[in-house]
């Protein structure tokens, strides 16, 4: 019973990482209506400048963890307004369009600096110690992780009810002819969902790079097996991003706990989501919490 | 009917059958042929290297594809982000014939025309299946099914003892009436069916395109209700632009299986699929002649940067991360530096030349 | 460093060959060779010191005056780890008359295989796979083959282990290069080595491998032989430490961070695998990962079983 | 000639009925409207009639065919025609082939004969052509023909929306506001080709409009709907004289 624990646990680790990381294409969806693809290299910006700046400035890590939060939010509301302020009213598809291009051009970047090919590890900060209870263990690591999720999460979840910005953010999400008459600026609004959003990938690449180390191909892989989590929980809820996110964490584990090895299956972790994404796409057409529209003709 | 059929100086149909003409004036249909001879001559005058001839037979291979990408995504709005599996299920269908058969059975070296509409035809079904979410699924839902697609495929490659777990299936030279192909004449062999190919589907599509069979994909993509009240099936009609988009795409793999001899899963990953939508952006997605300018523009590119990279490289050896990083910034910065100014692709530029020349000198 | 340690037989081992091969050529000669590898894209971890480090061996023959005065010019080319380009690439240096390939990935090689022997062009690979040997006659592996290296571990492990027959599981690449071993060392163990494989683990990207681990544990696998790149590798080590599976490396010591960081990497508890020689001792497990390219740690009496031979 | 018939259809969305219990009969050749207040449920009514919404409850037929069910593409093909009222036109294209696009299903040949285009698919190209120009004709459009729709005025849009309905060559034709937003000559450009259409073509109509006094002056028969709920129906006169339409309209003193 044990084991099932221990992969439910691990799994809802892994799973809360994906939620913080679906909550980045979350914000960006619920403003804008633009799927990012280029999260993935977003995250993994966020995580290498956090290392950038502890490993070669000697800043403590906390602090640059924290900097490299602030220095990706700049980032994401920088790139909003270079690349895709110009295209409110273009088609979406050449929006999403556009991020795959950012995507190829942020890989360059990132093959400039010595993070494109070699691997490279946080510092360890935190105890070494397990925290083990009836035979699940869990690393001060991944706990850490996990709080950091759930507070940011919840926090994005109160900014978005509460705070004025957030309101505001909604509404333009709703329409934006009609925020814009009420005097939003929709144009910032979108930047700050960008920059909000580079915020979340920061921290999420800080909670991946402490778990697995560096390695850009592993980050950028990640940017693809959120896209199932991300629809998977509907786009537009960030309570389906978690509720997603931690399916998938599981049903990952439980894949590679129960599928694997048997059958002569192997690597079923990496398709499974994708299979059943199809699946429930086919009967909920609008992901878990997706908001379903009423088409009015 | 004008007097004149070389320079036509205005609309002077008297039916609508003339107005269906593809060639307004003889001049344009001359230009053409001349144009098409031009490419069936040319390699017949000097010879290129291996390289540059692999690489013309590279683009023609996309440039199947990528009308099948168009016909998907450009004519029917629906993004795929997983056509590089469909060219993989072509290039793959030749190389179950390999694994079953042996790669130098008559079949695969004899019948080759065969399997390549096999392909087609296996490519055609696979697209017709993945397309059949789009009965429900609507923009990035379906978008993001097509992903699962590609990664489902991969998987699938990869994993299974069948398709030799991804690594290399070989394919046999083919024969020809001269007999077997010999490394020589290889790919310029191939070049000559690849461009039977696509002047094929050129027209294929141009003709289709100005039938119902090419509106309904406008249709859906602009207003898929509208099109529903018009009394067409939107939901079917998505599927068979997913069954045609995958036929192209079946097509080209099979071609690539060929050309390469080897299909390895390599060559068909999200990385792939992803260059496609780039090419079919940067030539300019929703026109017939976009599909032959982005492959080519993009490969070119490439190569360029490529040819950048390797001089940065022997001037100044530190720089050899700089000059390989410049691939994917370039590929990107051209996606975006296109969508930003020029939306419309490549094929804008062809339209603007092509009516200036046609306002030159007198005609109006 | 023994990435260039590594290099430098490689090197001369390919220089000897380029002597061999080229023995009729005059004096003041300029060889060109071609390199394909992936400097970006997948593996590129491995792919870009390696290219660096070939660049700079032959500029070092060239200045040391190695080949009296011949030189040799290798071009270089990036292949992103795609077997397309690498063709290319290939076709190119033909043109380019080249006397000499060094290629890289195993799925390429495997894939021009027909095409080195068609033109009679001896590569070297960077990919040791056993399987490269298989019906070509003109590539050359100048060390043992990742099985070789698997079953010399294998052996490592056999002649090293207490008690009764150890347990092995295998975590591999999900390619060629990580299936490739696997199979050789079965074959061993049927001719008579005195371990048993319990599962084979192909890895995905996964952030996590408890599952994987906990499951080898329950079976009883006292061992685990790896044969893959090292992100992977090290994924699993932290979790293997994480769920009290005690690391421990040989090989190359652990690297530590730059001496301004705040916070030291502690051995042995903590490796993070910068040269792909580490193995780890757990409670239970080992793990080894690909390539003990060391010729020193595989066994004298071992004898490796040549594909084709 | 066929009887539209909606019997007791009642349509709810969330647990709020957008129709309640509503009836009625579409006679043959005649103009039928449906008048009320903002939110009474007239669009509803087209969209149940046109397949785009399938009613909770109740029936619709068409002659011996039932529409309850059906979705637009069949029910378009049964000869029923609808122009929207927030334009839903194929905006990147052209007006000829918006109106090409409603002979689709007029368009017999295959696939293959479309590949080769010579010979069938050309022919029957040109004689559904020839079709639509008719429909340009009639409706005036020539000037706009070969212009992309998205360009177009408001009032040229509308009118390309009715001819596209027409191309359809319908036996029933649902107008939904086919005047709103447009002044008072293009109302009455729009009136003339309603009465050319009913003269010309002999088709049903079925009108949903605001401007009481157009649909006073040109409708046979009328349907006043409240709250999703039928409150009077009649000849113009009768309904003039309703008094539960008069309090809908006026409200209550």
């Amino acid at each position: 019973m044990s084991y099932f624990f221990q992969l439910v646990v691990s799994g809802i680790v892994v799973g809360s990482i994906y939620a913080l990381a679906a909550l980045g294409f979350v914000l960006i969806y619920k403003s804008s209506k633009v799927l990012n693809i280029a999260h993935g290299q977003i995250i993994a910006a966020g995580a290498f400048i956090a290392y950038a700046l502890t490993g070669w400035v000697g800043i403590p890590i906390y602090i640059s963890f924290l900097l490299s939060m602030v220095i990706t939010f700049f980032l994401a509301m920088s790139v909003e307004r270079i690349f895709l302020r110009r295209l409110i009213g273009e088609p979406i598809i050449s929006v999403i369009m556009v991020t795959i291009g950012l995507m190829s051009i942020i890989d360059g970047l990132i093959f400039l600096t010595p993070f494109g090919s070699v691997n490279f590890s946080f510092p360890q900060f935190l105890p070494q110690e397990l925290i083990s209870f009836g035979g699940v263990s869990i690393s001060w690591t991944q706990l850490v992780g996990v709080i950091v999720t759930v507070l940011m999460i919840g926090g994005f979840s109160w900014f978005f009810k509460k705070s004025t910005v957030g309101i505001s953010m909604r509404a333009v999400s709703d329409d934006q002819f009609a925020s814009m008459s009420v005097g939003i600026s929709v144009p910032r609004v979108f930047g700050l969902a960008w920059a909000t959003a580079g915020l979340s990938a920061a921290a999420a690449g800080g909670i991946i790079g402490n778990i697995t180390g560096l390695n850009f191909e592993t980050l950028q892989a990640f940017g693809i097996t959120v896209f199932p989590v991300v629809i998977l929980g509907g786009l537009d809820s960030i309570l389906g991003a978690v509720v997603a996110g931690i399916i998938m964490g599981v049903i990952q584990q439980f894949a590679s706990g129960y599928l694997d090895g048997n059958w002569g299956l192997n690597g079923t972790a990496e398709v499974l989501p994708y299979i059943i994404l199809l699946i429930i796409l086919l009967f909920k057409p609008h992901g878990l919490f997706g908001i379903h529209e009423i088409e009015r003709v | 009917m004008s007097t004149n059929r070389w320079l036509a100086t205005g609309n002077y149909f008297t039916s609508y059958q003339d107005e269906q003409r593809l060639f307004f004036t003889h001049l344009d249909r001359t230009i053409l042929t001349m144009f098409l001879l031009l490419l069936f001559v040319w390699p017949l005058l000097f010879t290129l290297s291996n390289k540059y001839m692999l690489v013309i037979d590279n683009i023609l291979i996309a440039v199947v594809a990528i009308i099948g990408l168009n016909i998907v995504t450009g004519f029917a709005g629906l993004i795929s982000i997983g056509h590089a599996a469909f060219v993989g299920i072509g290039a793959y269908t030749v190389a179950s014939f390999s694994r079953t058969l042996g790669d130098s059975h008559v079949i695969i070296t004899h019948a080759w025309p065969l399997m390549i509409v096999l392909s087609g035809l296996t490519g055609a079904v696979f697209g017709a299946i993945v397309g059949l979410p789009a009965m429900r699924l609507k923009h990035l839902y379906l978008a993001i099914a097509t992903l699962s697609f590609q990664m489902i495929f991969t998987w699938t490659i990869n994993f299974l003892e069948f398709f030799n777990q991804g690594q290399t299936i070989s394919i046999s030279r083919v024969f020809w009436f001269t007999g077997k192909l010999g490394r020589k004449d290889h790919y310029l062999f191939w070049y000559y069916v690849l461009l039977v190919v696509v002047v094929l589907s050129g027209f294929m599509v141009r003709n289709l395109l100005r039938t119902r069979y090419g509106r309904c994909l406008s249709a859906v993509r602009d207003n898929d209700r509208a099109a529903d009240a018009m009394g067409m099936h939107p939901g079917l009609t998505k599927v068979y632009a997913f069954g045609l988009a995958g036929f192209f795409a079946g097509v080209a793999g099979a071609l690539h299986a060929y050309v390469y001899r080897g299909v390895g899963f390599e060559s068909f990953t999200l990385h792939h699929s992803i260059t496609y939508l780039a090419m079919a952006i940067v030539g300019g997605l929703g026109t017939l002649n976009g599909s032959f300018w982005g492959p080519a523009a993009i490969i070119t590119l490439e190569l360029q940067v490529e040819t950048l990279a390797e001089h940065a490289g022997q001037i100044l050896p530190s720089t050899w991360n700089l000059a390989t990083a410049l691939k994917p910034f370039s590929f990107g910065l051209v996606i975006v530096l296109f969508l930003m100014f020029e939306p419309r692709g490549i094929a804008n530029w062809w339209r603007i030349v092509r009516s200036y020349t046609k306002l030159w000198p007198f005609r109006y | 460093m023994e990435n260039r340690k590594r290099m430098t037989v490689v090197l001369s081992l390919t220089l000897i060959f380029i002597v061999a091969f080229t023995f009729q050529a005059q004096a003041g000669q300029t060889y060109k060779l071609g390199l394909s590898l992936a400097i970006t894209g997948p593996t590129s971890d491995a792919g870009d010191p390696y290219s660096k480090g070939v660049e700079d061996y032959f500029n070092y023959v060239n200045d040391m005056k190695l080949l009296g005065d011949d030189k040799i010019d290798c071009t270089i080319r990036d292949d992103q780890y795609k077997t397309d380009i690498t063709k290319r690439n290939f076709e190119d240096f033909l043109d380019q008359g080249i006397v000499f390939y060094l290629n890289y990935s195993t799925g390429s090689t495997l894939a021009l295989k027909k095409d080195f022997d068609e033109e009679k062009m001896p590569t070297i690979p960077a990919s040791f796979h056993a399987g490269n040997l298989v019906d070509s006659s003109y590539i050359f592996l100048p060390i043992a083959s990742y099985s070789a290296q698997a079953i010399g571990l294998a052996e490592y492990v056999v002649n090293n282990h207490k008690g009764s027959t150890p347990k092995v599981a295998m975590f591999i690449h999900p390619s060629a290069f990580g299936r490739g071993p696997v199979s050789d060392v079965e074959k061993a163990v049927a001719a008579g080595l005195d371990m048993e494989i319990v599962e084979v683990v192909e890895h995905g990207k996964d952030l996590d491998n408890t599952a994987m681990l906990k499951r080898l544990n329950s079976k009883g696998v006292q061992y685990v032989i790896s044969q893959t790149i090292q992100s992977p590798v090290a994924t699993m080590l932290k979790d293997a430490s994480r769920l009290g599976m005690v690391a421990k490396t040989f090989g190359e010591p652990p690297p530590t961070l730059s001496p301004r960081s705040p916070v030291q990497v502690r051995t042995p508890s903590w490796p993070w695998p910068r040269s792909t020689g580490v193995m780890i001792r757990l409670p239970t497990p080992i793990i080894t990962p690909m390539a003990l390219w060391w010729p020193r740690l595989l066994p004298k009496s071992f004898d490796a079983p040549r594909p084709g031979a | 000639m066929t009887t539209l018939s909606i019997d007791n259809v009642t349509l709810t969305f969330g647990g709020l009925n957008a129709l309640s219990d509503v009836s009625m009969i579409i006679e043959p050749g005649l103009i039928t409207s449906i008048i009320g207040p903002n939110g009474a449920g007239k669009t509803s009514i087209l969209n149940c009639i046109s397949g785009f919404y399938h009613p909770t409850a109740g029936e619709i037929r068409y002659g011996d065919r039932r529409l309850t069910h059906a979705s637009p593409h069949q029910v378009t093909k049964l000869g029923i025609a609808r122009a929207f009222q927030n334009l839903e036109l194929f905006s990147g294209l052209s007006v000829l082939d918006n109106l090409m696009l409603a002979r689709h299903t007029n368009l017999k040949y295959n696939f293959l004969q479309a590949m080769i285009y010579v010979g069938k698919a050309s022919r029957l190209e040109a004689e559904n052509r020839a079709y639509v120009e008719g429909v340009i004709d009639f409706m005036e459009l020539e000037p706009y023909r070969n212009s992309t729709v998205g360009n177009l005025a408001y009032g040229i849009q509308k009118r390309v929306e009715v001819a596209r309905a027409l191309t359809l060559d319908p036996q029933l034709l649902l107008l939904d506001e086919p005047m709103a937003g447009m002044n008072i000559e293009e109302k009455e450009d729009v009136v003339r080709f309603i009465m050319d259409i009913i003269k010309e073509r002999n088709t049903t109509i079925i009108l949903v409009e605001h401007d009481l006094g157009v649909v006073m002056d040109i409708s046979d028969y009328i349907h006043v709907l409240d709250f999703g709920e039928v409150i009077g129906s009649g000849t113009p006169e009768e309904v003039a004289a309703n008094e539960k339409v008069i309090e809908a309209y006026i409200g209550e003193d």
